[in-house]
């Protein structure tokens, strides 16, 4: 069972991250895109609390609010004034129609399908207090390939990203 | 008028419902933006609403199983993927913006309607 | 000339008989209540009552109570709604929100004060002593002043991007202190995430910065925001490291656990891990922008950085933030690694959270002594400290931390056994590492002998010079 | 990295922190890089050398103060040096010594201040600059005391110095000078093997000894670059072939060396002031000379070695009141102009440091 706050929450949340990210889309000026966006990863990490996520909601604003948009904002100053804008491209309309297709399709199955969900009690009674440890134990218990490899990604992209951008040695 | 707050409780669709949205919104930039950087940061919102997803069904959801004495991290399993999701989407950043960067050195625009050569 | 001029040697000289009687009468009222204070604390008098100063949580938890009661009276229509503690929330986190929020206002308004007269007692001058006593009210006649200056906006700036970064920066700035562990229980947030909260409430602080420096459209402003970005990335992984051997050896991203663990052990943190405490220390130096580090705001170099073109109280709120955060870096060297607010079995008597704040302004103490002590370095050379020193020796150092914490699993010797041959590895491997590193990579300080001039007798021109050169 | 955008120009005074007054770089960065400096000159420009024209030899001796305002003594004597060579005044042995010590003094302050503000653009928030201060402080109290002003001292005279000292000068310029030996220990504890301002300073704006010549640059930065050569032994003005003393000099040119020979020539500086004292001769101090001195048609040129190099006066007479025509060699000047070889390619703070390593003071460089 959820307090009132939590579910005044989660409205408020809800509507701050999709207000936000309608205005990445809107938003004319490219780098006041970017603030929309950090706004919507903020409320996102919000509604990751509401689901007792806390590890995921301080890793999405450790990430998404602190790392990726200062990437973004570095790669906008590289670019000339010229295409600082958030402008359309030829495929705006049907950008458009696709993306609000699938949001309806989305939209629609999560409301129609009957989800194989936890009843209420079982919900009150299963903990998430203590996230950290268990996601821990598994990321190096079950998942642990997965974790080596993820580590290999990264490096991977680290070294790529370095490589990519060098400057030629004359 | 709902009589209690057990009415108001949340659910998966609410859930799913904003990630949906955010999806579809995701697509809608990723696809008709013609700044190479605004394309990444739709996929970018993309892979959060996948994210919401994800912790929306840990949370909710029966298919993973209830933690267990044996198995306690059972129900997190959507946490588990959340953390990878973030891995690649952090190494997917770093390699897209650099390359952006090339591209404009190479080509002075992040266009992408003018990026279509396939060839420096 | 006479010791009158001379401004190194003037003293306040208490000549004023009134004086001296009030200032005797005030000693003898402190002694007093001091001898009092210590009566009703050693007498038990105060044991496990609300009044208790020295546990300002029990206070709290007895009102919690207090507040349930209230709950469970209230109609049942009500408390379906909002369930059954709703009261005692919202009592809970405004108290405490209140509370962070009066505490970091006053420090900021003390904090301008201490600092200058720090500053002016280090540069062997006086520091502000004009308005009020002992120059107490100057941060007020300072704020006053700013608040009344006009606040300008750069020709060209972002106007939006322009007004929003001071607020964005003071945010973090508060929101940091909720995890402060105070006293046992004097946690307002006290989240077993809590140590990861801290590194990415800090984070956000950096994109606050660009844009403040991007939006003023000001040539300094924008190298000063490209700086602090870079410094910011760059030792904000150190510091994770720093965080992530504590967290290794305490087994807690807990605040609350940690400061715990190390009262259990009887030990300092610190002591254990001599490394963590230096990177950790240094590294926030980068990131508050404070000498040795404050290159984003380097005033010989590029004015003020990013808030060159701010004014008025807009500058205000970055000069208060960047105060505010440097004891809040003394607040977490403490409660990581100075044990928080244990001091050896002292805590019994005297408030925990007195003995947690002693420390923390004794770190903020360090900064100011650093700023009033040593120059600035280059960008390239703190870059190349970050990413050449400090990362792969905090690699290292967390890899034999995790080795430690492993075999301490397996071995059964008592604590303080333990706990001695960790600290020993850990310090005798810091001394070896940081040699070894800096050899490695062709630091010799030992080779490279630092020439003083030479003296010459003769006059002589090139000549000479390519003599005395090769001599 | 670089984009193909437009230079990326900053715009460095003439209000900043770090010009030492009001003087502008127009500096084209890369990044951190400097790609080229532009030295725009002139904003304290107060035509001192056109108006001297207008005024008697005695009238002109303030406005050497206000050229190099840290160093009034040193241009004080300069001038009045040129001026007593073109009208050809003998000075008393007792002025001889007196200027010397004062001129010594005025090295000592200004060398304070010099390498204050050095390490102040190094970053030291300050401190450095209020330990130096308050040497110089005491300084100018003697200069106070002596002749009535701290700053501009107007002291010396054609033929001779204003005042004598009065009684109670001694006990505290022995005093000052029993002390600054140990202060200078200080802040060489404080400064010298300060592993930042090691970093900072080594090897940044290196100027080798050749370039130096060529540049003509002269004063400390010229030893600093190995260059024995310092005028007061070279061409011995005043009674300063009767001390002794040595010219410290460096090894590299760059600016740790030019900080510390600043600092060891203030060590000399009291060798020299504590010599001159013990021997001061007893005499009048000054040569009375007529108000309005007439000088025979003819052209002087004395130089000193100021605090910032040779400090050069130009005097030509055409027999009236006035100077004819008056210039002065400012080494400030001189020494700046190198700057841009120094600073190019380095990065922004090196090119910062290496600026106030020259020491420079506008008042001097516009004149």
């Amino acid at each position: 069972m959820d307090s009132i706050g939590v579910i005044i929450g989660f409205y408020a949340l809800a509507g701050l991250t999709v207000g936000a990210a309608l205005l990445v889309f809107l938003v004319r000026n490219l780098l006041h895109a970017v603030l929309a966006l950090v706004l919507a990863f903020l409320g996102m990490s919000g509604l990751f609390i509401t689901l007792s996520a806390d590890f995921i909601a301080m890793a999405q604003i450790l990430i998404y609010a602190g790392a990726i948009p200062v990437l973004l904002v570095f790669a906008v100053m590289l670019t000339p004034h010229a295409s600082r804008d958030n402008a359309n491209s030829l495929f705006a309309p049907g950008g458009l129609l696709i993306g609000l297709g699938f949001a309806a399709l989305f939209v629609f199955v999560a409301m129609a399908t009957v989800w194989p969900v936890l009843d209420v009690e079982t919900l009150h009674v299963q903990s998430f207090a203590g996230t950290v440890r268990t996601i821990g134990a598994a990321l190096l218990g079950d998942y642990l390939l997965a974790f080596e490899l993820a580590s290999v990604l990264l490096l991977a992209a680290f070294v790529g990203a370095v490589a990519l951008v060098r400057e030629d040695e004359a | 008028m709902p009589s209690s707050a057990q009415d108001l409780a949340l659910t998966l669709p609410h859930y799913l419902v904003v990630s949906g949205m955010i999806f579809g919104i995701g697509i809608a930039v990723a696809l008709s933006k013609r700044n190479a950087i605004a394309v990444l940061m739709g996929i970018e919102l993309m892979l959060n609403a996948v994210n919401l997803a994800f912790l929306a069904f840990s949370r909710f959801g029966s298919s993973f199983g209830i933690a267990s004495e044996g198995n306690p991290a059972a129900p997190l399993a959507g946490h588990v993927f959340v953390v990878f999701i973030l891995t690649v989407a952090a190494a997917e950043a770093a390699v897209a913006l650099a390359m952006a960067v090339l591209v404009y050195r190479r080509r002075e625009t992040v266009d992408l309607d003018r990026i279509n050569l396939m060839r420096w | 000339m006479s010791a009158a001029l001379d401004p190194i040697r003037v003293r306040v000289r208490v000549t004023s008989p009134r004086l001296a009687v009030t200032l005797g009468i005030v000693l003898v009222l402190f002694g007093a209540a001091s001898i009092g204070i210590a009566y009703v604390v050693v007498s038990g008098m105060l044991d496990g009552h609300w009044y208790d100063f020295r546990d300002l949580g029990l206070g709290m938890a007895h009102l919690r109570e207090w507040l349930n009661e209230v709950n469970a009276g209230q109609p049942a229509a009500l408390s379906a709604f909002l369930g059954d503690q709703w009261i005692s929330y919202i009592t809970g986190a405004l108290l405490g929100a209140t509370g962070i929020l009066t505490f970091f206002g006053l420090l900021l308004l003390i904090l301008v004060w201490v600092e200058r007269r720090l500053i002016g007692r280090i540069q062997v001058r006086k520091g502000p002593n004009r308005v009020g006593p002992f120059g107490l009210l100057q941060p007020v006649a300072d704020a006053l002043k700013l608040i009344q200056k006009e606040v300008l906006i750069p020709i060209g700036a972002d106007r939006f991007m322009f007004y929003l970064p001071p607020v964005l920066v003071f945010i973090p700035g508060l929101l940091v202190w909720a995890v402060v562990p105070w006293a046992p229980n004097m946690n307002y947030l006290d989240t077993n995430v809590g140590v990861i909260y801290l590194i990415a409430i800090s984070s956000t602080a950096t994109l606050a910065i660009f844009m403040a420096g991007w939006a003023s459209n000001n040539h300094y402003a924008l190298l000063g925001a490209m700086r602090t970005v870079a410094m910011m990335i760059s030792y904000e992984i150190p510091l994770s490291l720093a965080l992530l051997m504590v967290v290794l050896m305490t087994g807690s991203m807990q605040l609350s656990t940690i400061v715990q663990w190390q009262v259990d052990h009887h030990v300092w943190l610190g002591m254990l891990m001599p490394l963590a405490l230096f990177t950790f220390f240094f590294s926030s130096t980068a990131e508050l922008n404070r000498t040795p580090n404050d290159i984003a705001e380097a005033e010989s170099e590029i004015v003020a950085g990013f808030h060159t073109e701010y004014s008025g109280m807009k500058f205000g709120l970055f000069y208060a933030v960047e105060l505010g955060n440097a004891v809040a870096v003394g607040a977490f060297v403490a409660a990581f690694f100075l044990g928080g607010w244990s001091l050896f079995g002292l805590e019994t008597w005297i408030p925990p959270y007195l003995i947690f704040a002693a420390k923390a302004f004794g770190g903020y103490f360090v900064l100011v002594w650093l700023r009033g002590t040593l120059p600035r370095f280059r960008l390239d050379q703190l870059m190349s400290f970050a990413w050449k020193y400090l990362i792969p020796i905090s690699l290292l150092q967390v890899l034999l931390v995790a080795i430690e914490v492993t075999a301490m699993r397996y071995m059964h010797f008592p604590d303080f056994v333990e706990l001695s041959l960790v600290g020993a590895a850990n310090l005798a491997f810091t001394i070896f590492i940081v040699r070894a590193w800096a050899t490695f990579l062709g630091y010799r300080p030992e080779r490279e002998q630092v020439l003083k001039p030479t003296m010459a007798k003769q006059m002589g021109g090139l000549r000479a010079a390519e003599e005395m050169r090769t001599r | 990295m670089t984009t193909a955008n437009e230079p990326y120009v900053l715009n460095i005074g003439p209000q900043h922190p770090s010009t030492h007054g009001v003087f502008r770089l127009r500096v084209v960065m890369d990044g951190e890089r400097i790609q080229d400096i532009d030295m725009v000159i002139g904003y304290l420009h107060r035509s001192m050398e056109k108006l001297a024209e207008e005024r008697t030899y005695t009238q002109n001796i303030p406005f050497t103060d206000r050229t190099d305002y840290l160093a009034a003594m040193s241009n004080n004597l300069g001038y009045c040096l040129a001026a007593e060579r073109l009208a050809g005044v003998e000075v008393p042995e007792r002025a001889s010594y007196l200027r010397v010590i004062f001129a010594e003094l005025q090295r000592i302050a200004s060398h304070s201040m010099g390498n204050g503000t050095f390490i102040n653009d190094a970053g030291a928030w300050s401190t450095p600059l209020m330990y130096m201060f308050r040497e110089r402080e005491k300084i100018l109290d003697l200069f106070e005391m002596t002749c009535g002003a701290r700053l501009t001292t107007n002291y010396m005279r054609i033929g001779g110095v204003a005042f004598d000292p009065p009684n109670e000068f001694y006990p505290a310029v022995n005093a000052l000078i029993d002390e600054l030996p140990d202060r200078i220990d200080e802040y060489t504890e404080l400064l010298v093997d300060n592993e930042i301002l090691l970093a900072r300073t080594r090897n940044v704006g290196v100027l080798s000894a050749a370039d130096a010549i060529n540049g003509s640059i002269t004063g400390p930065m010229l030893r600093a670059s190995g260059v024995p050569w310092d005028l007061r032994k070279a061409e011995p003005y005043c009674s300063y072939d009767r001390f002794d003393f040595d010219i410290p000099v460096g090894h590299v040119g760059d600016c740790y060396d030019r900080f510390m020979v600043r600092l060891e020539e203030m060590r000399q500086s009291v060798r020299i002031i504590r010599q001159a004292l013990e021997d001061l001769p007893s005499g009048p101090h000054k040569t009375e000379i007529p108000l309005a001195l007439r000088p025979e048609p003819g052209e002087a040129y004395a130089r000193v070695e100021g605090p910032r190099g040779e400090l050069g006066f130009y005097v030509v007479s055409d027999g009236g009141p006035a100077p004819y025509r008056f210039h002065i060699r400012a080494p400030s000047l001189i020494n700046l102009s190198l700057l841009r070889q120094m600073a190019v390619g380095a990065s922004l703070p090196d090119a910062i440091v290496t600026l106030g390593s020259t020491d420079i003071v506008v008042g001097e460089i516009d004149r």
